[in-house]
């Protein structure tokens, strides 16, 4: 018998009951905090959510597998690539189509991109959270050069809708790759400041470290996956275990740590940016000529039955459950993802802190609100 | 374990089981009284070890409302698609699995708040994503708003 | 009249007896209070505007940005709008707030620090008062502050301003200590507590050069504490942005506001010159006994350059840790005070007074 | 507690914190590495790349013709209903009665740029303007009639004559 993990929440009247949110600086969005205090400690945490809600899955209902896709960007909207790929590739595999080799290097190098550019948003936006506000510049300064790329070949720096189920919008802009290289040569310099400005600074490791410590069972069994799941030991990352796109061809580990507390999160965030640049370079140089799309019907129409997809995003795992009774439009759509199990979280390992610690677990678990409230 | 495996072991183990086809995952379709004691055993047995509840979705199939549960064992990294379903849209209502496993109390809240369908023993079974006052359970297929929702 | 920019002794005597022989004494008293009190209410405007847009740039510059740019060559203007926009902003009255404390709050905390002005030493001769006990009075003056924003969290009837402003109770009340002790260490060498006195005490050499290891262990406690008792830099927990949104301040708007603003900005200066006064050598020139040419070249630039460019380098300081650290959490805050600087302070205040005493200090 | 270790504490903060401040004060009295652009100043400058999204545009030739045929397929296609194509039907030279546009209606406070509209478009009349200044005052401003006003449809190049 496991042991049952639990932790539950009483109330009492006379509870002195601050609420962080819906606007607040650090809840980096509409979150709304409830927090019980005895002082400067936290007795419970209740995240309360929705705020945000737009009734995406409701929406899928009535799009076809095309228009769900720049949905899908609305969610998570810092791994807007993988949350597009994660559909595009659940819709491929109903349909029994094989997608070019050319697609799934370029997919995985953006997936890496992308996964870069959101690491250093919440590289900065952490350190704005525990008050080194210059992190926040530095951090930004870095991701907008990845944005330029994507701008030259998306023609949208956020939200860009570039998969499409079969392939890719367009092809690639011949300045990618060189671009690219030089991205990598430059942020190479630049990571190790951020380890000399924020991560080996003394204060930020004292607000830091024995933290929110999580175990590697309260990780499974609250779901949390991601960079703050593999901090706990938990093996979740799906380019491994489950490998989709070029993920199998290139060599690459899965960081795992098990020390758990919110320093933890940090360091391995950081390494995982070290290893999406070596993932890249491996992939730059060989990306396979061909098309960048496979043929593919106008209106696409699955096959009966129920799909389930899963792609690693930059916060965890995003699922797609996709129910078709062979026509255009699903029957249901259903998302998984990653910070509405990561956000739940949150009571069990931040009750018990002090209110700046708070600021410190929510900011390593990388909320984006839309992706919770979907 | 492979497929065959857990299909032999689950039906022993509950009896009742329905495997409905999948193309992609082992699917199990459990009755809704034997739903918590088929969660326990397959969170519990050491061979089978699903301590991993990947997502929790519920489905209105217009016959009939169900939930699916995606169940994956970190260990031995096999995977489950178990369902439940109910024909009483009414007052549909299910056991809660959320002690087993902790993550399901928020899904099982959004599945409420969505579809109507209520779970026994719950701890803080309130709607999530909606207003408290929100009247009627958007993701149901009967579910008509005129103003906020455009036909297609 | 004999102005001379090394020596304002002649020039305010000048002053004194011009009033004194034309009126009553007690009229010309009352007239010199209100010419200083203008002149000061002056300087606190124009010290308080130039600091909020020198730290605009100082930060931008840090980040790799430009700064305000658009009002005025450079954006020097931008703080001057800044003003006009909070004076022309509506005071917001909170509901169930006391009403007398909420509005007195902000005026306590500028009163607090434009006191401290009075005992400044901006060059020789021109101090408003030159207290036989300055230092005292000037390191008591300086925390009155913390009154003003105690009353500020608890009459705004805010949970976030209430926490805000019970933290910076806490805060002031231990770093007090601090800088009360590394000051110690300064009046201990110098033998005096009057401003004048320790500068004098410096004009064959700084203190900080003089009393070598104690003297710079002095400063670097000196500079810490400070900014934490002026509620600045890594030590900003009475107003922590990412926790308590704004902290003590959060219900005030317009110019409310812009005092409390304005206050900050001001000890912050306050607390820059009395680290310039006490270890930097306050208005003295920079001179090494013996070396008396050098000694000689030095003096050609006046007090007031170099009291005014002391405390610029240590507001700069200052400002250079705000934009680097990350904030403390409110233990690790009193930690560092009670654990770490205090025990320190201590030790190096004997240190101090065995060096008087054997004379090992720099002559 | 042991003391060196208490002083060593001391010291490697002290040294962490230095780290710190070298990388700041590295920027510091470096402004040469500013990266922020001037915005208004730049405008003349500030080239955006060939495949930005800034609106969807008809393009029109010298003739002020388009390509559009009208047969609405964007319309069908756009996830938020921006689109609207109002028809006309009028009588062509050899007296058919055939379908041209009257307005093609674009909605730009409603268009998620997901590009589906310019990727299925069958006669290519319809792709990415540059234009990124979009704020004005009044939203209705933000619905625009795409095809110019007195703008006709381009003839195809026949290839019946190269058959025969």
């Amino acid at each position: 018998m496991k042991e049952v993990i639990q932790d539950i929440i009483i109330r009492n009247s006379d509870d002195y009951i601050i609420n962080m949110g819906p606007q607040h600086p650090s809840t980096h969005g509409v979150l709304r905090l409830e927090l019980s205090l005895q002082g400067e400690k936290v007795k419970y945490v209740v995240p309360h959510i929705g705020y945000i809600h737009r009734g995406i899955e409701k929406m899928c209902e009535r799009d076809t597998y095309q228009q769900i896709i720049h949905l899908t960007d609305r969610f998570d909207y810092l791994s807007a690539h993988m949350n597009n790929e994660a559909v595009c590739l659940n819709v491929e595999n109903a349909l029994e189509v094989e997608v070019p080799e050319r697609v799934k290097y370029i997919r995985t190098i953006l997936d890496e991109l992308n996964r870069l550019a959101s690491h250093q948003l919440w590289w900065c936006a952490f350190g704005m959270d525990l008050g080194a506000l210059t992190t926040f510049f530095y951090g930004l300064r870095d991701r907008e050069v990845i944005l330029d790329i994507f701008e030259e070949s998306f023609g949208s720096r956020l939200l860009h809708s570039f998969n499409t189920p079969g392939g890719l919008m367009h092809d690639i802009h011949p300045n990618f790759q060189k671009r690219t290289k030089e991205f990598i040569k430059y942020f190479r310099k630049k990571l190790p400041e951020y380890d000399q400005l924020l991560s080996n600074n003394v204060i930020f490791q004292m607000r830091t470290k024995g933290i929110g410590y999580m175990s590697k069972e309260v990780a499974i069994s609250y779901g949390v996956t991601g960079p703050s799941g593999r901090a706990s030991g938990f093996s979740c990352d799906v380019r491994k275990n489950h490998p989709y796109s070029a993920y199998d061809k290139v060599d690459f580990k899965e960081i795992l740590d098990t020390t758990g507390d919110t320093f933890t999160r940090y360091k391995l965030r950081i390494a995982e940016m070290w290893e999406s640049m070596n993932i890249i370079e491996q992939l730059i140089d060989n990306i396979p000529e061909g098309d960048y799309t496979a043929k593919m019907k106008p209106i696409i129409k699955l096959p009966v039955g129920e799909y389930y997809q899963r792609v690693e995003t930059s916060r965890g795992e995003m699922g797609v459950f996709i129910i078709s009774d062979g026509n255009k439009f699903p029957v249901r759509v259903k998302f998984r993802t990653p910070n509405f199990a990561n956000l739940f979280v949150l009571n069990k390992i931040g009750s018990g802190n002090k209110i700046a610690d708070i600021v410190a677990i929510s900011g390593s678990l990388d909320l984006v609100i839309p992706d919770i409230d979907r | 374990m492979t497929n065959d495996q857990l299909k032999e072991k689950i039906s022993e183990w509950v009896s009742g089981i329905e495997f409905p086809e999948n193309k992609q995952y082992l699917e199990v379709l459990v009755p809704a009284n034997s739903l918590k004691k088929l969660a326990e055993l397959l969170h519990n047995t050491p061979e089978t070890d699903f301590d991993y509840l990947i997502s929790l979705s519920g489905v209105d199939y217009v016959s009939h409302l169900a939930v699916v549960y995606h169940l994956e064992s970190t260990s031995h990294k096999h995977f489950l698609v178990m369902k439940v379903k109910t024909e009483d849209r009414e007052n549909p209502n299910f056991d809660t699995v959320n002690e087993i496993w902790r993550t399901a109390e928020w899904y099982e809240r959004e599945v409420f708040d969505m579809f109507g369908i209520k779970f026994n023993n719950h701890p803080d079974l309130r709607r999530l994503l909606m207003d408290d006052d929100w009247v009627g359970f958007p993701l149901r297929k009967d579910y008509k708003d005129e103003i906020k929702m455009i036909e297609r | 009249m004999d102005f001379n920019i090394y020596d304002f002794t002649s020039f305010t005597k000048w002053v004194d007896n011009a009033l004194n022989s034309s009126m009553s004494p007690l009229l010309a008293i009352i007239i010199e209070l209100i010419i200083i009190g203008l002149v000061f209410l002056l300087f606190y405007a124009i010290v308080g505007l130039l600091l909020v847009y020198a730290e605009r740039k100082v930060c931008a510059v840090i980040q790799n940005r430009y700064g305000p740019n658009r009002v005025g060559p450079f954006g020097i203007f931008q703080t001057i709008a800044d003003l006009i926009k909070l004076l022309m902003k509506e005071l917001i009255n909170i509901k169930h707030a006391d009403n007398f404390l909420f509005n007195l709050a902000p005026f306590i905390v500028i009163i607090a620090s434009f006191m401290a002005i009075a005992a400044l030493p901006f060059a020789k001769g021109l101090q408003a008062i030159d207290f036989n006990i300055g230092i005292f009075y000037l390191f008591a003056v300086s925390s009155l502050g913390v009154i003003g924003i105690l009353l500020a969290g608890w009459s705004s009837n805010s949970k976030y301003s209430l926490i805000g402003a019970i933290r910076s109770g806490a805060q002031v009340i231990s770093y007090e200590l601090s800088v009360g002790l590394s000051l110690l260490a300064i009046v201990v060498f110098a033998g005096t507590m009057q401003l004048s006195g320790i500068i004098e005490s410096q004009a064959d050499g700084w203190w900080i050069i003089k009393g070598h290891f104690p003297a710079l262990v002095a400063f670097v406690i000196f500079l810490i504490a400070s900014t934490a008792e002026t509620n600045r830099g890594p030590f900003d927990l009475a107003e922590a942005e990412s926790e308590l949104t704004a902290g003590f301040h959060t219900e005030y708007s317009g110019i409310k506001f812009a005092f409390f603003f304005l206050a900050e900005y001001m000890n912050m200066f306050i607390v820059a010159s009395i680290a310039a006064t006490m270890f930097l050598g306050g208005w003295m020139p920079f001179h090494i006994a013996g070396w008396d040419g050098m000694n000689a070249i030095m003096d050609y630039v006046p007090p007031i350059v170099w009291f005014f460019g002391k405390t610029i380098f240590v507001i700069l300081m200052m400002m250079w840790f705000k934009w680097t650290f990350p904030r403390l959490r409110i233990d690790q805050l009193l930690n560092l005070e009670w654990k770490y600087l205090l025990p320190l302070n201590l030790m190096n205040i004997v240190l101090v007074a065995f060096i008087v005493l054997m004379g090992w200090y720099i002559k | 507690m042991n003391i060196f270790k208490y002083f060593g504490e001391i010291f490697g903060a002290i040294k962490s914190l230095w780290a710190g401040m070298r990388v700041t004060g590295y920027y510091f009295i470096h402004p040469g590495q500013i990266v922020t652009q001037k915005y208004p100043e730049n405008r003349k400058t500030l080239k955006m790349t060939e495949r930005f999204k800034g609106e969807v545009i008809m393009m029109h030739d010298e003739n002020n013709q388009h390509a559009c045929t009208g047969c609405g397929i964007c319309e069908l296609n756009c996830p938020n209903g921006s689109i609207e194509i109002i028809t006309d039907k009028i009588t062509n030279e050899a007296g058919k009665s055939i379908k041209i546009i009257d307005k093609h209606i674009y909605h730009l406070s409603m268009c998620t740029f997901c590009e589906l509209c310019i990727k299925t478009c069958p006669s290519d009349a319809i792709g990415w303007g540059q234009e990124y200044e979009h704020a004005v005052f009044d939203r209705h401003k933000l619905t625009k009639v795409l095809n110019h006003p007195g703008s006709s449809l381009r003839k195809k190049p026949s290839k019946e004559p190269n058959q025969e």
